[in-house]
């Protein structure tokens, strides 16, 4: 078969992480029996969001950490659209923070997925928010002196109504989750464990072979928020990251929320203007209510 | 021209908007063309604000030059009124405040207490007696509460109010003015119902936008009627996410806009520049306000014409515009709509203060009627490029889905196709691309005008709202024989060539704008020929002009 | 002069970075000037790069014009290379790679073979063979890795390849180039050491930001630097964040820097307008790339010019400066940190992508010893204000804690104590005072320098790292008896009243830059005479001139 | 005794819960002896913001949503200022959201006031990120769209080392929390429960004092994070508000981190300066390792 999702062979390091997220996404879209024209994705500025020059589907390439803000405008206005976001753990967590709050607590019907390679890959080796604190990276002189960041929690604390964390040393659960994420109706944020052997010494997939737990068999996928919570923050006490769908919920999304399910009418309509015109031009003084 | 001038001073929270509203309203309803400007602080309550109320047969949207009446509802010590009051001009305090040592005719009256006694506040009782004063009948000011205010028990003590400012008027014997009123009604809005308003007919379908005074009132009526026509407004966490946003709904296929003030232009300029590289149209309104950073929030201000001209970094092409007119903050709304979608490319709308949050009285709007974005289809897929060259007029704009075709649109260099490229070569052959757009808005510039005697030696370039306070200035001095043009300057980007062209015979210029650092003069100045008596006239306390300080200005001998 | 250009081509990954390293260190010891240019695309690994190495007996700080030894690592097409090589050039090619077809020398050469049984890569065989091309010592080049690697079995395979490398330049039996190498040691760095150490020189104490290309680098050398002298720098989570903290850690008492690139700077521009406003001294560096938005991201251009001499909106005053020689890399960047403190406002040093990232040779640099900024006390108490008038001199800066004196520093509209003030007049009189600052200097420009001949009736005007490029051109016209003047324009903003004068009799004016728009033209064109032909020189393919291209530029009988 | 903390009357609208913030924090500050100038107020924009008007120390106004960055650029030179930053809810947690959590991981001893008054009270009335969902604010013109941000437990999340919240109502209480979080070494943010009667009609101080449970009966302040945690979600549950100080942990500051416990040496050493130089300039390409 020809591969339809593939526009040009991708070109990261040996080793990168973002090979298996490529597959698994590719996959996932062969899986859905999507289309390429319906598919938009909305990436940052970084490696993994080369992406878009190797995937074959419509493509918003912006500027970096402003990738969910895009991709809502994208589904507001057609939301017939798969709109999958694309960030790094720098463009999602450091510069475009802000963002994820805000897109969770509106509940956008955007999967977002992140790769987190614990690194600013793409500016070869600056520690990133998920950069474990004390770490020596190649290319900061001294040992990282933050806390890292907590995705899943800070998503879930937001409102998100799907929240998951995958695993590139497992491409066939990820491609699932990447399903589950682009069928839910609402927010969805994949946090993806990666790795940049290229510049980040401090975590390989051995490494996080070993460290991650299933989460699955420990009830997961939670509907219950304190549930989910509590969970992840058992494992992290035990150094452990949890994979899997963690929680997911059905809630009104933003387009529902704000009255554009079918999206945007994207036809001119003079006469409704001229009303509204004729409306607010005579009366606009008088109309303004005091109470 | 017959016109009465009103000014009502005291502090924010005494209502002054509300009477101002009611005062506007009861002279649009008799005829009469309004214009107004308010003073305003940033604190909520009990900071010193006034509101002056510009009433004429003709037109107007300038300033006056006079304040007839004046009225003080607060303790406080009247501002920028130097030379505004004659010995005819009747000044109203209330009896139990300080009168101020004015020139003029002084009437000490008793608002506060009819006010307690009617049970509501001192401004009704003064739009009762200012109503009086100014020949509006009774029943016009009370069918105006009747509509404005939906609590009974309110609208009964603002009705008592006012019958009871009328009375005192009364019993003043006074005079009322002789306006020229008519049972007619006129228009009235503010320029923020224009913007609002020119969106839609511009086939604004989405809007992104983060509260900033003076642009709020945009996504007030936005939010409201936006979804009448089918389309959106929401209100996002800070304006880098309202300009991706926007972004992000113009590459699906809406016509879209943003709307802020300076702080927020600054912190959209990133976006602009993405706006400009991935060739998708939006419209960014920036209503100027008095800065640098917050600077004076609540104030008149033209400084933002040295950022929105060079918004990126990088070779960003962009369209900069600045209507000089009440009914141009219509038309050239529209106009930006049309030209990003033309020219694939921001295009910013430079907006007074002054305009977008007073009254004024519009006639005869000449409603738009442009087909709106027409979006490209499967049929076209083979010959389609997401970065075609310019083709001289709209083309189909592509948005997924598209059968048969994908939409790549990119932050980074790309070639027709929007994919990645990074050679020198794409980037030159690219760039030039994107520039290339801009040359014929420079030869054929939006909205053009040389205002008065085109032959003259003399000449005046002014931007935005100036122009009309400029056009009374000159309107005097030109019936003294003296000839000059003025060119209300509304492309600023690109500049057009006719500026060069229509100056160069000209040996002394004014140019007319509302800055300390003179941005219009540094964006023409090298437009302008080399030995001409040149003279910056600026105006930079948070006001707009009255038209004599130009005047005066224009009369000086001293020029250079 | 003698000199030798060589380039290795191949793709990222292929540790053509090392081996330029091994060379310009080799160079080095030997004594040599070296300057290199690197291309390089944004992805890590497998994309098309060239490294270019400039060796000469002189100090060199522009591309060569020719290309005397090429080395092809990669199966690459090999780009930017059009008549720069001659017959007597020489190319190296693997002998398992396709050999380009050029018509000069080419040698295929076992490189990967020779890499494969010395277990190491083809880039160390390629040192090796440069080496002997180049006359360098094999035991220099050894003790050069013996320094670089501390990995014992690298080493050893890395020592290996060296050699087996220089053995097949052995064998080929061509001679070494003559170069006039000696055995006292030059300096070698990078721009962003440069800029590191002179923020030490002038004080800096505290540096944020955010890694971007190709920035990054002085960040790196703060992080490690800073703490030895008592300061600190961190990274942040944005620009927004850099800005902001430098701010604050300038109010507390420190100098204070940040370093970014264009899409970091149209963040900053916020910020920048709040260092004007609230006068807090703050030094903005931006390594331009070319845009516009992420643009090329790895590319050369000077495409920041509009943006960072109208970094703000409303009035702020600013300081733009553009240093031109890698010298001034250092000089300039002292002076910045002085001219913050001076002035009270924001300094943006506009650098260049090309300079920052990769090696000259640099002789003789005069160590600044600026005594830093000086703390106001509580004794001055009675006296000091937040905002006083500009003194001609740079004032001690208010800090806290100052006993019995308070530091109120603002955003909004202030008086001379910092307090909040909303009426028109303290705004004129502020802004007014604001921008009174920046008179001094636009007459009395920080390095303002014009080259060659004052008299000329032709003069250049560039900008940055154009300088050295051009004065290679003029050199060779100058020769020929034709006077040409040149000015590096060195301080942006506010513009040097000197400039006019000094080009007021000008006849023909060539403009050099490397942008699509010709920003710096249209900074300076009000400042030039009016019926001088103008010629606009630029170079926006992501390299940094070669002094030919500029030469032929000069030499073009059309102009205009 | 004169109030040397008051430089001018405050100026809010009548009712305006920012009073009652104005005078709980000066009294934290001449309970604690504070001096006016070690004092440094760290102001966004908004009504909130306007308290450096009133309060007489030192201040740096700076613009919206960056009080925490610039407040860190503070500490960071000077540990000895008192560094006491000042927002509106819509100043932190809207436009300036991503700094609360990037700060808070660094842990920088700042105490940071947020009030939290459901509403952008300065811009006059639209709805702020703790505006209830479907709420009708006066300035509006439809029902606010978004579920609210969950302050608290985004700072927990983050690694604040001292969360608590405030209510407008409770003055004393109020100035006790202020001053807890004033001697904490490091990161503290306390949430104001606030209203402004102009323009927010959703959030009466009637409703609020129904509604507000006071923690410390809970066994609060912990220092067990999922003790913290859940306890605010049961509370939240239940429709009311947590008020008290939740959680407070010592942790490494930032200063401590980078190695700055004294601030910044502001003096210059010429000598050492040459040193470095002669160093780098020297032996810049010779230093730089490969392994
Ligand atoms: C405004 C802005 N600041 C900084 C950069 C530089 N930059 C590009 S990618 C990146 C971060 C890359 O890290 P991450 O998001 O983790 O992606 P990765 O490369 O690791 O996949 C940065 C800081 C930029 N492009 N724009
Ligand atoms: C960059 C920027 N965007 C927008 C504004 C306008 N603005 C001023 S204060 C404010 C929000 C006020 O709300 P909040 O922080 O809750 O403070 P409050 O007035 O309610 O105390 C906004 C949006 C601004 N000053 N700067
Ligand atoms: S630098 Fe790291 S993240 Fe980037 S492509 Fe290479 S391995 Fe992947
Ligand atoms: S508008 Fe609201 S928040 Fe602002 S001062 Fe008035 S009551 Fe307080
Ligand atoms: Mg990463
Ligand atoms: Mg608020």
């Amino acid at each position: 078969m020809i591969d339809i999702f593939e526009r040009s062979k991708p070109r990261w390091c040996p080793g990168c992480g973002d090979f298996s997220i490529y597959e698994a996404l590719k996959k996932a879209f062969l899986e859905l029996n999507l289309r390429p024209e319906e598919i938009v994705l909305v990436c940052g500025i970084g490696c993994a969001t080369f992406i878009w020059s190797y995937l074959n589907t419509n493509a918003l390439k912006g500027i970096h950490g402003r990738v969910l803000p895009a991709a809502t405008g994208v589904k507001l206005v057609n939301p017939r659209l798969k709109v999958i976001g694309i960030s790094g753990d720098g463009d999602a967590y450091s510069i475009g923070c802000s963002h994820l709050i805000h897109t969770a607590r509106r509940n956008v019907e955007i999967t977002y997925i992140v790769v987190d390679n614990g690194v600013f890959g793409n500016t070869r080796g600056q520690p990133s928010p998920t950069t474990p604190i004390y770490s020596h990276l190649k290319n900061y002189p001294r040992a990282w002196p933050e806390k890292p960041v907590n995705p899943l929690l800070l998503a879930l604390m937001s409102g998100a109504t799907f929240v998951a964390q995958g695993f590139v040393g497992d491409i066939d659960r990820l491609k699932e989750y990447f399903k589950e994420a682009i069928n839910h109706k609402g927010f969805s944020l994949i946090n993806v464990l990666s790795m940049c052997p290229t510049f980040n010494p401090v975590r390989t997939i051995r490494e996080l072979r070993e460290r991650i737990v299933y989460v699955e068999e420990l009830g997961a996928p939670f509907e219950n928020l304190k549930n989910a919570v509590e969970m992840i923050l058992s494992i992290q006490e035990d150094g452990k990251y949890p994979v899997g769908i963690i929680y997911r919920n059905r809630e009104p999304t933003y387009n529902e929320l704000v009255g554009v399910v079918k999206g945007v009418d994207l036809s001119i309509n003079h006469d409704r203007i001229a009303e509204i015109s004729e409306r607010e031009l005579r009366l606009r003084l008088l109309q303004k209510k005091y109470t | 021209m017959k016109e009465v001038s009103l000014r009502i001073d005291g502090l924010t929270g005494q209502g002054i908007e509300f009477a101002t509203e009611v005062i506007v309203e009861g002279c649009s309803l008799r005829g009469l063309n309004v214009c107004t400007f308010r003073w305003f602080p940033t604190i909520v309550r009990g900071g010193y604000t006034y509101s002056e109320i510009r009433i004429s047969d003709r037109k107007i949207q300038a300033r006056s030059d006079k304040i007839d009446i004046l009225t003080i509802l607060g303790e406080v010590e009247v501002m920028d009124a130097d030379g505004l009051l004659s010995e005819n001009s009747i000044v109203v305090v209330d009896e139990e405040n300080s009168a101020p040592r004015f020139n003029c005719r002084i009437l000490k009256l008793p608002l506060k207490k009819t006010s307690l006694e009617s049970k509501t506040r001192p401004n009704i009782i003064a739009v009762g007696f200012i109503s009086g004063l100014l020949g509006l009948r009774l029943e016009t000011i009370s069918k105006i509460l009747e509509r404005k205010i939906s609590r009974k028990d309110l609208l009964e003590s603002n009705l008592r109010g006012v019958e009871a400012g009328y009375r005192i008027f009364m019993d003043t014997g006074l005079e009322s003015y002789n306006l020229p009123c008519s049972d007619s009604p006129k228009n009235v809005l503010q320029g923020s119902d224009l913007v609002a308003l020119a969106a839609l007919s511009g086939g604004c379908k989405f809007y992104a936008g983060y509260p900033i005074t003076p642009s709020t009132g945009i996504m007030e009526r936005l939010v409201k009627w936006l979804p009448e026509v089918g389309g959106v407004a929401v209100q996002v966490e800070d304006e880098l996410s309202a300009v991706n946003m926007v972004i992000g709904a113009s590459y699906a296929g809406a016509r879209a806009m943003t709307a802020t003030s300076g702080p927020g232009l600054s912190l959209m300029v990133e976006g602009i520049g993405l706006s400009s590289m991935a060739e998708i149209p939006i419209v960014v309104v920036d209503v100027q306000r008095a800065g640098p950073s917050t600077g004076l929030p609540t104030a008149h201000e033209q400084g933002d014409i040295d950022l929105a001209t060079h918004p990126s970094h990088g070779d960003a092409p962009r369209i900069v515009l600045a209507p000089s007119t009440i009914e141009e903050y219509y038309s050239m709304t529209v106009d930006a709509f049309e030209l990003a979608d033309r020219y694939r490319c921001p295009v910013i709308l430079l907006l007074d203060h002054a305009y977008v949050m007073n009254y004024f009285t519009l006639e005869g709007l000449q409603v738009s009627k442009v087909p709106g974005r027409r979006l490209a289809s499967g049929s076209e897929g083979a010959t389609l490029q997401v970065y075609p060259n310019y083709s001289g007029s709209i083309d189909a704009f592509p948005a997924p889905p598209i059968r048969g075709f994908l939409v790549v649109a990119s932050s980074v260099e790309h070639d027709v196709r929007g994919l990645s490229m990074q050679d020198g070569r794409t980037h030159v052959e690219m760039s030039l691309k994107r520039m290339e757009k801009m040359k014929e808005l420079e030869d054929q510039p939006i909205s053009w005008e040389v205002l008065g005697d085109v032959d003259a030696v003399e000449a005046v370039i002014s931007i935005g709202s100036c122009r009309c306070a400029v056009e009374e200035a000159l309107y005097k001095i030109r019936k003294t024989g003296r000839k000059i043009m003025h060119i209300p300057l509304k492309q600023l980007w690109p500049l057009p060539k006719k500026l060069e062209e229509t100056l160069k015979d000209a040996e002394r210029i004014y140019v007319v704008e509302q800055n300390a650092s003179g941005q219009l003069m540094n964006l023409v100045s090298s437009k302008l020929p080399k030995r001409v008596e040149l003279k910056s006239v600026k105006k930079f306390d948070g006001m707009p002009f009255r038209p004599r300080e130009i005047h005066q200005e224009l009369m000086d001998g001293g020029i250079g």
